[in-house]
């Protein structure tokens, strides 16, 4: 067990990944580039060699289609994109394609290729680099998407989702890169379904998704100030969806707050409500709350997008309404001197 | 050429009876290519398809019975049942599969080169494609990269002159043809007549040599002509969207019966061999549909969507 | 008034639309076809000329670009797919530019484009011919998406659609086409936002989208003949969401059955669950339930097809549980002699 | 080019005061494509371009104090704050957007092309891209419907030879040149030297000519440099991923410096000439950072999602 960041984490994967497995190739726009792919790559190639880290075209969808095809013939892709937004231009290719192959040929093919995204946000990325749909890939039966909120899970789920016979969606998020945690040394695999409840509560149940976890430890903290316990669950896997750990929680706490930085409207978020509230054996004791992105797209300029993404003061309000209990003055107000907009302090830019 | 004509056609007769229920796109009038391509393939070479693939796929040595069983939607089809006509895959004979949404195999055939060549191996990937697959950005984007890394992938195109009820003048520039766009790439192309046979082989012999020697790519544009409609059993000239005088031009260049005469005048085929051989395809196609009409309908909606096997 | 399919209605739209605004433009591949892409355009050549009513080459993404730069520059143009799924290669174009455009210039650019899909089903159109995506366009601030049913709505929201300065997702289901019904003559607009309330009842609340309307109606009746009165609520727009509509109705009847012809997981099934028990001012009787598709592909052979569409019989049985009822024996089981995997008797392949 | 000079020196002295808190691209070294094109095309013409666009923005004619405050986030930007440095736009010049998706804003220029040639006008429309796009599979796409509708784009490739830290060799067949491709599509094509600008005036007031005229689209191939590292105001030939004596080599051949050359020993220019210049840019560049800091940051986060004007 060693503290490394998540960044370090995944490239650890990698590395188990790639020492375990022959086949596996890593590929991506700018994945040899000396900064590492976010420090994500950094020293691969100089292990691996060009053949097995390498770069490419900028041709997303075409791109995509090749590592699916190498897939289905005897070598385990893992396609980077530096935003999540590039793979749209994939959809075809990842959703209609990779999605479908085992499926429509009765089960005699296997495509086990990874589709690594990375979610951007803050400094100015705006409505083009910072899109969160990951609630797409989780309405598509046949893919499997995970989005790992601490370094243990991001390198554990990186090595399932390399060694998966089935096409894997793993998304990191741009502002955990840099947070550091546990990671054990060597090859583990963390399964792909079950959350992981970060917090244990009796009080409420906050189910959060990727970085949003960090943010609903934080609100957790300071509600356990003002004597309410949360639970927060990390739903690292969107699909398959572990349904169960989640009713198992709520029906412990009566309370739900579901914490997505993604739009609300047929998203993940409205997921965990529905499918917590069609429970029979759920009964809640005030009405569910989702913590979300409000309905409109990513605005660059820092003032609005300080005002654009959930914090923590929005998951903290969200169970004191619960509670019965009306929220300072002030709560949701920027605290002036904060840079909302950086990953973490020692960022200056440009990406 | 004869056994997918006959196939085809024995398709076509059966599909009133409502058996087979999904989209089927013939190859009626376009044998040529398929046969042509396959016999210049070895087994172990792999292919690739799309909505059009029943000649690819039975040129390849795809498993008749279970083609038609698949179309009948039973058990015992190549997917299952759970594919279809535009879905064909016999991974035994190295024909990995087709799918329907136009141009999306050709980047996974690309793939397949590519991994062939990761692995050091030298079997030969053909990608077959329409002519309107190459208007999709995705064809430039997969032949960019076979050209880039010198894959083991043959592109083989059928320009049978329409998408649909679309001709080619809407759709591309008239001042300039198809294979001058792939050789634009960088990949080494060229025109054959797609309804001769012999010229489709020996262009394919050469070019697979190419192909195979590590020089990478090669791209191939086979011109002819659909008889049928584009999707059905049936004839379509009368709605107008082509001329029933470019239909019968271009009947005059049938691939089976030109070449059927060929071969007879040559002395290397008998008018009583050609009928002999019919005969006998008759009666594999009445036992493939036979087969297929006793195949139990699948069961199990929700088998496959993931493997299991790691 | 008169008696018209849905298809007709749908070139009614076209044309009353087009004639009123000579800068309306229909795009699409075989749109003048000779059997008038399912009769939704027939004629409208001969009555506008090649230059409004124009086919196109087989590039999806670059046209849905074509179109948005043509609707930035005075043009209005209607871009068709014969298949919902065609669209998916042009994710980029719809929902990261289009969509984006207008908020990201600051409101100083408009894009009144309508891309027009079409929803396949049955016959063996599987896995690749008939993924009812709805719920990724629903997720997307910038597009408004309507679902017509009935053929009034069709036309009405087709010349909404083209009328309206944003870009629309306009869906029309290949199972309603051959419907008909009255559609008032002349040029006249649906409005777009508002949910249609198909039928009264006092009930239960069944919302549904597209084509299980009519499975909805069909339930309703026979729920009626067990003492059941249903509410059904046609959906018809699910960006704008009429959450009014929705939260007025649930009030009264105290149920809830989410109808959706598509998968559930985050998709627009569970939005509407979730945005009705997040309302404070709701008071469910019974947990909600959702009638959607099993969470797998679409399978080509019609015996499975056959089961994998949710039908009247579902809804009926969601209902009666609520009700406490058991369903009667049998009751899900497929009637031999049905065939469904036709959109009509009349129908008989092969597209 | 001087004027886009100095503007994106002065960004990159003010980047790391963390006021313009977005990624920016920089043209340094590049200046001469944007200043030969625009220089040559009509103000009435059309623009759109991609990441790196504020040299496309300024010699178009944009508004540079409005794109100094939307690189800073403020409610007088061009985009409102709403875009950072990757979104400018102007339309009262014609320049008609810019995006970061790459290759994304080709086929919507090739759409304003299109709707001018519906409406019978007679703009040009230039579409600005970097060698990348063409990778893209939707470049292809509008490339062929551009060549089969004649319309009047004409498509300015500046080809810096890197796409972020990937050199050609690794995204593009060594065989072949990026305006060969586009050629295939049917479309005139050639290759300028993109560090001298007269040459570049000279090349698009050839090719406009051609578009004007009703012959359909150009395409432009420019060979230039990026100098500075792909996103931000610093250097980056230390990190390994190109060699320092390539940059030197780039860096003799300055558009600006050796175009001011040429035209002081013409005479057609003095060295006070250019100081002055020089001074007066300076001066405008200091007023636009000013007016920037001065105008109030946005507000009102939902604003324009919806257009509501029919
Ligand atoms: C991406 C996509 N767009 C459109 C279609 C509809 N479609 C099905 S077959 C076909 C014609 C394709 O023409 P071509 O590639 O020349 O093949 P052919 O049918 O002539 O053999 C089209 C447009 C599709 N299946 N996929
Ligand atoms: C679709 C897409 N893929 C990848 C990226 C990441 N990206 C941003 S700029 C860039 C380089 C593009 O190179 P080029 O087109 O040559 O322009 P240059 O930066 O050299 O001016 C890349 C790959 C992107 N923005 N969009
Ligand atoms: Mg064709
Ligand atoms: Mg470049």
């Amino acid at each position: 067990m060693s503290e490394l960041s998540y960044a370090e984490a995944i490239r650890d994967g990698f590395r188990e990944a790639m020492r375990q497995d022959q086949s596996v190739l890593l590929i991506g726009l700018g994945i040899p580039d000396p900064k590492g792919f976010f420090g994500t790559t950094s020293g691969l190639r100089e292990e691996f060699g060009g053949d097995r880290v390498m770069d490419m075209p900028c041709s997303e969808n075409g791109m995509t289609g090749v590592v699916l095809g190498a897939s289905l013939n005897g070598i385990r892709p893992v396609l980077n994109h530096q935003r999540l937004d590039f793979a749209l231009l994939a959809m075809d290719q990842m959703c209609t394609q990779a999605a479908n192959w085992s499926y429509m040929f009765g089960g005699q093919v296997h495509a086990p290729v990874v589709f690594r995204m990375i979610l951007g946000r803050g400094w100015g990325q705006g409505p083009q680099h910072s899109q969160a749909l990951h609630s797409w890939f989780a309405h598509v039966p046949g893919l499997k998407v995970v989005l790992p909120s601490c370094p243990q899970d991001a390198k554990g789920l990186m090595i399932s989702a390399i060694e998966d016979p089935n096409p894997i969606v793993y998304i990191d998020h741009r502002w955990l890169h840099h947070v550091r945690g546990p990671v054990p040394s060597g090859h583990y695999r963390t399964e792909i379904g079950p959350l992981r409840v970060a917090l244990l509560g009796k009080d409420v149940t906050i189910v959060a998704i990727s970085y949003m976890v960090l943010e609903a430890l934080e609100a957790a903290e300071r509600l356990a100030a003002q004597g309410i316990e949360a639970e927060v669950l990390d739903l690292r896997c969107l699909r398959p969806l572990d349904r169960e750990g989640l009713l198992r929680s709520v029906r412990k706490t009566g309370r739900l707050v579901a914490v997505d930085q993604a739009w609300a409207c047929a998203g993940m978020s409205a997921e965990i409500l529905a499918c917590v509230v069609e429970d029979p054996q759920t009964c809640l004791k005030n009405p569910p709350r989702r913590v979300t992105l409000p309905d409109c797209p990513t605005p660059t300029s820092p003032a609005l997008a300080a005002e654009f993404y959930p914090r923590a003061d929005h998951i903290v309000e969200a169970v004191l309404e619960m509670f019965g209990r009306s929220r300072e003055p002030g709560e949701l107000a920027l605290q002036p001197g904060i840079e909302y907009d950086k990953p973490n302090p020692a960022f200056t830019g440009p990406f | 050429m004869l056994r997918i004509r006959l196939v085809e056609e024995a398709i076509a007769d059966a599909y009133p009876r409502q058996e087979m229920r999904c989209p089927v796109h013939l190859s009626i009038g376009q044998e040529a290519v398929a046969a042509g391509t396959a016999a210049a393939l070895a087994r172990a070479d792999l292919a690739m398809s799309g909505h059009r693939s029943h000649a690819h796929y039975l040129a390849k040595g795809g498993d008749l019975r279970a083609m038609i069983a698949e179309l009948m939607g039973r058990q015992d089809g190549c997917c299952r049942g759970r594919g279809g006509s535009m879905h064909l895959i016999d991974r035994s004979v190295g024909f990995m599969g087709a799918v329907p949404i136009v141009g999306s195999t050709i980047p996974i055939a690309v793939g397949l080169a590519f991994a062939e060549k990761l692995r050091g191996q030298t079997r030969v990937t053909a990608a077959f494609l329409g002519e309107a697959a190459t208007e999709e950005g995705v064809f430039h984007e997969s032949a960019n990269f076979a050209s880039l890394h010198r894959l083991p992938v043959l592109f083989v195109c059928e320009n049978n002159l329409y998408s649909v009820y679309s001709p080619m003048a809407v759709r591309q520039p008239a001042h300039r043809e198809v294979f001058e766009v792939a050789s634009a790439h960088g990949i080494p192309a060229c025109q054959v007549d797609g309804n001769d046979p012999e010229a489709v082989f020996n262009q394919v012999v050469a070019a697979r040599r190419h192909v195979r020697s590590g020089q990478g790519p090669f791209f191939l544009e086979l011109k002819t002509y659909r008889w049928r409609e584009h999707c059905g059993p049936g004839f379509d000239n009368h709605i107008g969207y082509r001329k029933e005088a470019e239909f019968l031009d271009w009947k005059k260049r049938d691939p089976l019966e030109n070449y059927s005469r060929k071969l007879i005048s040559a002395g290397l085929l008998t008018e009583e061999g050609v009928h002999e051989l019919s005969e006998k395809i008759s009666a594999e196609i009445a036992e493939a549909m036979a087969f297929g009409r006793k195949s139990p309908f699948p069961r199990g909606l929700a088998d496959f969507v993931y493997s299991i096997q790691p």
